[in-house]
C-alpha cells in the first residue's frame, strides 16, 4: 500500500522559519562573541547528529564561506585601533589592529555556521517542499512555480550545458603540422563561441519551455499553473514556534550574558 | 535499471491492473469512458512561420485500434499529433475525437479522452514528485481526492512505477521516467492514447518490454516511431505520412512488405 | 560564478541585511504586479517560461572563457535575463536564482539573500535592462544597437551590483571602503568585459539563429529616450537615497567608515579614485562620501546620454 | 530533406574527397596524420560522486579497425569515450591513442588526432553557421585562414553538406545536423574517430545513410550503439560492454549469433 499522496513531503515552514531566525540571531551577536558563537555552533551539531549528520561533515561543508574572507582581511590590516603588532615586511608597513582582526574572525565563524544551517535545513526539508512552504509563507504564486520549474530542470540544463561545454573541449585541440597561426584563437572569437554557446542552450530552454507548457495543456492545465500537492498542514506548528523563540533567546542572551574576547 | 526491468513483467497489463483487486462497487479507474474513435477529414496545419505541415489528411481509426504512424523526419506525424489533443487547431478541416469536434467548448473534455506522450519525458514530467506529476491531470479535472488518489495508484501500478510514488522524476533512469510519463496519462482515463517515439534511446531490454507493455494496452492507440520493428510487433495498422499528407494506410505487414513504397519514403 | 557577489551570512550587520530585504521585497512585489498584469506577450505562459530561464541562467553562468592569465569571462545573466525576458518577469527570475543559490548550494547567505537579490536581481537586471533599453532607444532602437545597449548595460550592472556589494560591506562595517571599493570595481571592470562580450555575443546568436524568438520577447513599449533615461536616473537616485538610509541605519558602520577614510588620509593612497579620497572638500567624512558616490553614479549617466547622443548624431549622418 | 539525400550518394567517400582537385603541392587536409591505434590497459574510473563506471579494461585496436561498442544503458560505453579524447583521465591505468598517452602534455595532440562526435548533435553544433562551426576545431588549433578554409570546404564536402554552409545549424534536420556534426570533426583531421549512438533519432533513410557514410570511412572507427543490425552492417569487430568491463570481444557475426550473451547484458 502506497502512503497518501498529502504525506508526501512534510510541511516545511517550522525548519524554514528555524534557520531563519537561528541565523539571525546568530548574526545578531556582537563582535567577539566566540563563545555565544561556540554554543551556537554546538546547538548545530546536536541537531546535526539528530539528523544523522556528523559534525566534521558539517564542519566541512561550512567551509564553502570561506572565500569571502578576503572581502574582510583588509579590516585586520587598516583600523588604527588596538594595535596589536606593528612593523614592516619588506616594503610595506603593516600594522595589525586588534578591533579589525575581531569584526573579521566573528564575520567568518557567523558565515562558516550559517552556512551549516543551510545545509541542515535541506537535510530536514526537500527543495520542492521549501518552495511549498514559501508558499504557505505568502510567496506570490507566480515566485513559487517557476521556482519549482527552475529546480526541476536545474540539473537537466546543467546536463546539456556540461555537454556542449565537453564537446568544445573535445574539439580544443592545438596543431599538428606547421601553418599555425594563434592557438586558441583570439579572445573575441573565444567570446563570441561562448556566447554561442550561451545562445544555442537558451533557444533549447525556450524550445522546451513550450514543449513543457504543451504538455501541461494537454493534461488539462488553462492559464495559470499550480504545480505539486500542498502538504498537510504542521499540527505541531505552535509548539515549534515556542522552540524557536526559546532557541534565539539562548543565542541572544548567552551572546549578552557571556563574556566577550 | 534492475527494477524496471523486473516490475514491467508483474504488472503487464495497463488495462487489467491486478493490485488492489478493484470490485465493481468501485470506479475501475482505467476503464475509459468515451468511444475511442478518431475522425479527421481535410486537416490542412500551417506553422506561424508559414511551413505547411500538414496539406489535406482524411483519416479515420476505429475505437480500440492500434496504428503506427511511419515516415520521414519531418512528414508531419508530431504535428498532426498536436491535433488530436487540440494544442493545434486546423487551418482548414476538422479533427473529431471520441464523437466530439475538436473546438474551444469541446477542449476540456477531448483533453480528458486523449492521452498524449511526449517523445522526451523531461517535458512531461514537472512536478517535485512522482506522485504529484501523475495526480498533475486528475487534479486538473477536478476530481475528488479520493478519486484522484484511485486514479494515481492505478496507473503508477499499470506501468508498475507503484513503488517510484515518492521519487522525484529527475532521479529516474530513462526507462522508469518513460513508463511514469505513460502513467501520467493513464491516470486521466483516455479512451484514446498517443505516443510520440517512445522507443528512442531504450536499450534492446528496454524496448522489448515497451512492446509488451504496448501490446497490453485496450485503449485505441497511436503511435508515432521510426522502429519498424515494433511497428510489425504491436500494431496491426500502419499510415505512412510524408510531406504532410497521407501516402499509405492499410496492414503493417503489407505495407512493410512493399519495399518500394518504404523507398519512396524513406522507410528504408 | 563570482563569488565575491554572493554575499554570506555574518558578513553584513542585521540592520543593513533587513533594510535590503524590505527593499528587495518591495520591488520584486512590484515586479510580480508588473507581470501579471502581462506587459510583455510571450509565446508560453509566464511561470513554466520564467522557471526554465531560470534554471537556463543556472546553467549559462557555467561557460567560460579564458580572457588572460587567472581570469576568466563569466556570465551572472542579469541584463541577458532582462532582455530576454522583459525587465520585470527578468527580476522576478533572477531574485529566484539567487534565491536557489543561497538554499540550494549555499552560495551566499540566507539574511544575506535580500542583499544578494538586491545587488544581483534588481540593480543587476531591473537597473541594467532600464539603462540597457534608454540607450538602445537613444541610439535609435534598431536590434544591433538594442544589443549594444545590452552590452553596456552588462559591464555596468557587475560594475554597479560590486559597488554595492562593498558599500553594504563597508556600513556593516567589516569592511574598508576605502581599499576594498577600488579593488573591487578594478577586478569587476575587468570581469564586467567578459559579462558584457558573452550578453552581446550570445543575443546576437540568437538574432540571427532565432529572430522570431527574439522579437516576439524582447520588443520592449516605445518610448522616448528621455523617458527610458529619466527612469535610468530616478532608479539612481533611489538607489543613492536607499543608501543614505542605510547611512543612518548603522552609525556604528558610518563611524568604521569614517574612521576608515580618516586612515586614509593619513597615508594609503587607493590607487583608483573617482574623486580624491573619495571624499568633497567642504563636506564631513561620511556625508562626502555618500555624495561622492551619489555623483559618480550621475557622472556615469550623463557619461551615457553624452555617447549616446554623439553615436546617434554619427549614425544620422 | 530532399537535397541532404541526394549528396550522400554524390559524395559517399569521407577520405576521398573529390572537389577541389586537392593535389600534393596542397596539404591533403582529410588524410590523417596518426597512426590511429589504441591502447587501454587496467583502466578504471570513477566519477566524482563515487560510481564506478569502469573497472579495469584492457584494449587494443589496431589502426583503421572499425569496431562497434554494445551493452545496455549505464554500462560504460559513453564514459569510456570520453577518454579517448583525455575529457576524463583514469583512475588508474593508461590510455594510449595514436602512440602517445594521454597526458597534460598530449592533450592537445590528442584532441587532435581523436574526433568525437557526440549522440546529440545539439550539443556539438553552437557557432551561428554550418561555415563557423565546422571551422571551429581548425580555428582553435591556430590553422592559417587559408588552411581553415580549405579544411572545412573539404569536409563538408565529405558528408554533402557544402550547401548547407551558410545555413544556422539550429534550422536544419535532425538528420542534417548530424553529418555536420561529423564534418566538424573531420575538418581536424583525425586518425581515430569515436561516434557516440549516430543511429539515434534517424528515419530508415538517414540511418541507411549513415551506415554507407560509416562504411566509406577510412579512418579507425569507434562506435557505440544501441542498433545491433548497424553494428552487423558496418563493423567487422564488435566488444560488448556490461557494469564497466568488457564482457565480450569479437568478430561482430559470431556476437550477434551468441543468443546466450546478448540476453545476459541486455541486449535481446
Ligand atoms: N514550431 C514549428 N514551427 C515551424 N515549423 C515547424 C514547427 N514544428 C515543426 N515544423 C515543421 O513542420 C513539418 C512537420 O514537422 P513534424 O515535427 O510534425 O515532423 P515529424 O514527422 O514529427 O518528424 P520527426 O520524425 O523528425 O519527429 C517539418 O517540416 C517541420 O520542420
Ligand atoms: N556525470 C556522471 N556522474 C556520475 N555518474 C555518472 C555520470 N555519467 C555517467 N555516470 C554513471 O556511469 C555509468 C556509465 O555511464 P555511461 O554514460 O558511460 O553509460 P552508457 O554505456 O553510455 O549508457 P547509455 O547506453 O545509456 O548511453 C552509469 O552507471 C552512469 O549512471
Ligand atoms: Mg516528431
Ligand atoms: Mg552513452
Amino acid at each position: 500500500m502506497i502512503a497518501d499522496p498529502r504525506s508526501i513531503g512534510r510541511d516545511a515552514r517550522a525548519a524554514v522559519v528555524t534557520t531563519i531566525a537561528f541565523v539571525t540571531a546568530v548574526a545578531l551577536l556582537p563582535p567577539g562573541s566566540y563563545l555565544a558563537l561556540i554554543l551556537a555552533w554546538l546547538l548545530l551539531a546536536f541537531a546535526g547528529a539528530l539528523l544523522g549528520i556528523g559534525p566534521g561533515h558539517l564542519a566541512r561543508r561550512g567551509l564553502v564561506a570561506l572565500p569571502f574572507v578576503v572581502a574582510a582581511v583588509p579590516i585586520v590590516f587598516l583600523r588604527s585601533d588596538e594595535l596589536l603588532w606593528a612593523g614592516t615586511i619588506g616594503p610595506l608597513s603593516l600594522q595589525v589592529s586588534g578591533a579589525g582582526l575581531r569584526i573579521a574572525l566573528t564575520a567568518l565563524m557567523k558565515a562558516w555556521i550559517s552556512v551549516q544551517a543551510s545545509v541542515l535545513l535541506l537535510a530536514l526539508a526537500s527543495p520542492p517542499s521549501i518552495v511549498t512552504a514559501l508558499r504557505r509563507m505568502r510567496l506570490p504564486a507566480v515566485i513559487a512555480t517557476s521556482a519549482g520549474l527552475t529546480i526541476r530542470y536545474l540539473e537537466i540544463l546543467r546536463d546539456e550545458a556540461r555537454r556542449m561545454l565537453r564537446a568544445r573541449t573535445a574539439r580544443s585541440a592545438s596543431p599538428v603540422g606547421d601553418g599555425r597561426e594563434r592557438i586558441g584563437g583570439t579572445i573575441s572569437w573565444r567570446a563570441r563561441t561562448t556566447g554561442s554557446l550561451v545562445g544555442s542552450l537558451f533557444l533549447r530552454a525556450y524550445s522546451r519551455a513550450q514543449r513543457v507548457e504543451d504538455a501541461a495543456a494537454s493534461r488539462g492545465a488553462t492559464g495559470s499553473l499550480s504545480i505539486g500537492t500542498m502538504p498537510a498542514a504542521d499540527s505541531r506548528l505552535t509548539l515549534k514556534v515556542f522552540g524557536v523563540l526559546l532557541l534565539v533567546l539562548i543565542i541572544t542572551l548567552s551572546g549578552a550574558l557571556l563574556p566577550r574576547l | 535499471m534492475k527494477e524496471q526491468h523486473e516490475h514491467l513483467h508483474t504488472h503487464p497489463g495497463a488495462a487489467v491492473p491486478h493490485s488492489h483487486g478493484h470490485d465493481h462497487a468501485h470506479e475501475a479507474p482505467l476503464m475509459p469512458a468515451g468511444d475511442g474513435t478518431i475522425a479527421i477529414s481535410h486537416l490542412h496545419f500551417r506553422y506561424p512561420d508559414g511551413t505547411e505541415a500538414l496539406r489535406g489528411m482524411d483519416l479515420a481509426i476505429a475505437a480500440g485500434e492500434k496504428v503506427a504512424l511511419l515516415g520521414p523526419n519531418g512528414a508531419g506525424k508530431s504535428t498532426l499529433m498536436l491535433h488530436l489533443n487540440g494544442i493545434h487547431r486546423p487551418t482548414h478541416g476538422t479533427v473529431h475525437v471520441a464523437g466530439m469536434q475538436v473546438s474551444n467548448e469541446t477542449i476540456g473534455r477531448v483533453r480528458a479522452e486523449v492521452g498524449l506522450v511526449f517523445q522526451d519525458p523531461d517535458d512531461q514530467l514537472f512536478s517535485p514528485t512522482v506522485w504529484d506529476d501523475v495526480a498533475f491531470g486528475p487534479t486538473h479535472m477536478g476530481l475528488t481526492p479520493g478519486a484522484i488518489h484511485d486514479r494515481v495508484e492505478v496507473a503508477l501500478a499499470a506501468v508498475g512505477a507503484l513503488d517510484l510514488a515518492q521519487r522525484a522524476p529527475m532521479r529516474l533512469s530513462i526507462g522508469q521516467r518513460k513508463r511514469v510519463a505513460l502513467a501520467t496519462v493513464l491516470a486521466m482515463n483516455p479512451s484514446i492514447l498517443v505516443f510520440d517515439e517512445p522507443s528512442a534511446g531504450l536499450d534492446p531490454r528496454g524496448r522489448r518490454e515497451l512492446i509488451e507493455l504496448l501490446q497490453s494496452l485496450t485503449q485505441t492507440l497511436i503511435v508515432s516511431t521510426h522502429d519498424l520493428e515494433l511497428a510489425r510487433a504491436a500494431f496491426p495498422r500502419s499510415i505512412v505520412v510524408d510531406r504532410g499528407a497521407i501516402a499509405a494506410d492499410g496492414a503493417t505487414d503489407e505495407i512493410l512488405a512493399n519495399r518500394e513504397l518504404l523507398l519512396a519514403h524513406g522507410l528504408a | 560564478m563570482h563569488p565575491q557577489l554572493h554575499i554570506p551570512d555574518g558578513f553584513l550587520s542585521p540592520q543593513i541585511s533587513l533594510l535590503l530585504w524590505v527593499a528587495s521585497a518591495v520591488l520584486l512585489g512590484a515586479a510580480v504586479r508588473k507581470t501579471s498584469r502581462s506587459d510583455v506577450q510571450l509565446n508560453a505562459s509566464q511561470p513554466i517560461l520564467m522557471g526554465v530561464l531560470g534554471a537556463f541562467i543556472f546553467a549559462a553562468q557555467m561557460f567560460n572563457f579564458p580572457v588572460a592569465t587567472g581570469t576568466s569571462g563569466h556570465l551572472l545573466g542579469g541584463v541577458l535575463a532582462g532582455f530576454l525576458l522583459g525587465p520585470w518577469a527578468g527580476t522576478i527570475v533572477m531574485a529566484t536564482v539567487v534565491g536557489i543559490q543561497a538554499l540550494l548550494f549555499q552560495d551566499g547567505g540566507l539574511l544575506a539573500l535580500g542583499a544578494n537579490m538586491f545587488n544581483m536581481g534588481i540593480i543587476g537586471t531591473l537597473g541594467g535592462s532600464f539603462i540597457a533599453r534608454g540607450i538602445g532607444t537613444a541610439l535609435g532602437g534598431s536590434r544591433g544597437v538594442n544589443i549594444l545597449g545590452a552590452g553596456i548595460a552588462a559591464w555596468l550592472a557587475v560594475v554597479a551590483a560590486a559597488g554595492f556589494t562593498t558599500l553594504q560591506l563597508g556600513l556593516s562595517g567589516t569592511t574598508n571602503v576605502a581599499v576594498g571599493l577600488p579593488a573591487m570595481l578594478g577586478v569587476h571592470a575587468l570581469i564586467g568585459i567578459g559579462e558584457a562580450m558573452i550578453t552581446v555575443a550570445a543575443l546576437t546568436f540568437i538574432a540571427q539563429t532565432a529572430p522570431d524568438i527574439l522579437s516576439g520577447v524582447a520588443s520592449p513599449p516605445q518610448a522616448s529616450p528621455a523617458r527610458r533615461l529619466a527612469t535610468g536616473l530616478v532608479i539612481a537616485g533611489g538607489v543613492a537615497s536607499l543608501a543614505s538610509l542605510f547611512a543612518s541605519a548603522d552609525p556604528d558602520g558610518l563611524e568604521a567608515v569614517a574612521e576608515q577614510l580618516g586612515f586614509l588620509n593619513a597615508g594609503v593612497a587607493a590607487p583608483f579614485e573617482l574623486f580624491p579620497d573619495y571624499t568633497i572638500p567642504g563636506l564631513d567624512g561620511t556625508t562626502s562620501t555618500i555624495a561622492a558616490g551619489v555623483l559618480g553614479i550621475i557622472v556615469v549617466i550623463v557619461l551615457l546620454l553624452a555617447f549616446a547622443r554623439i553615436a546617434r548624431s554619427r549614425a544620422k549622418s
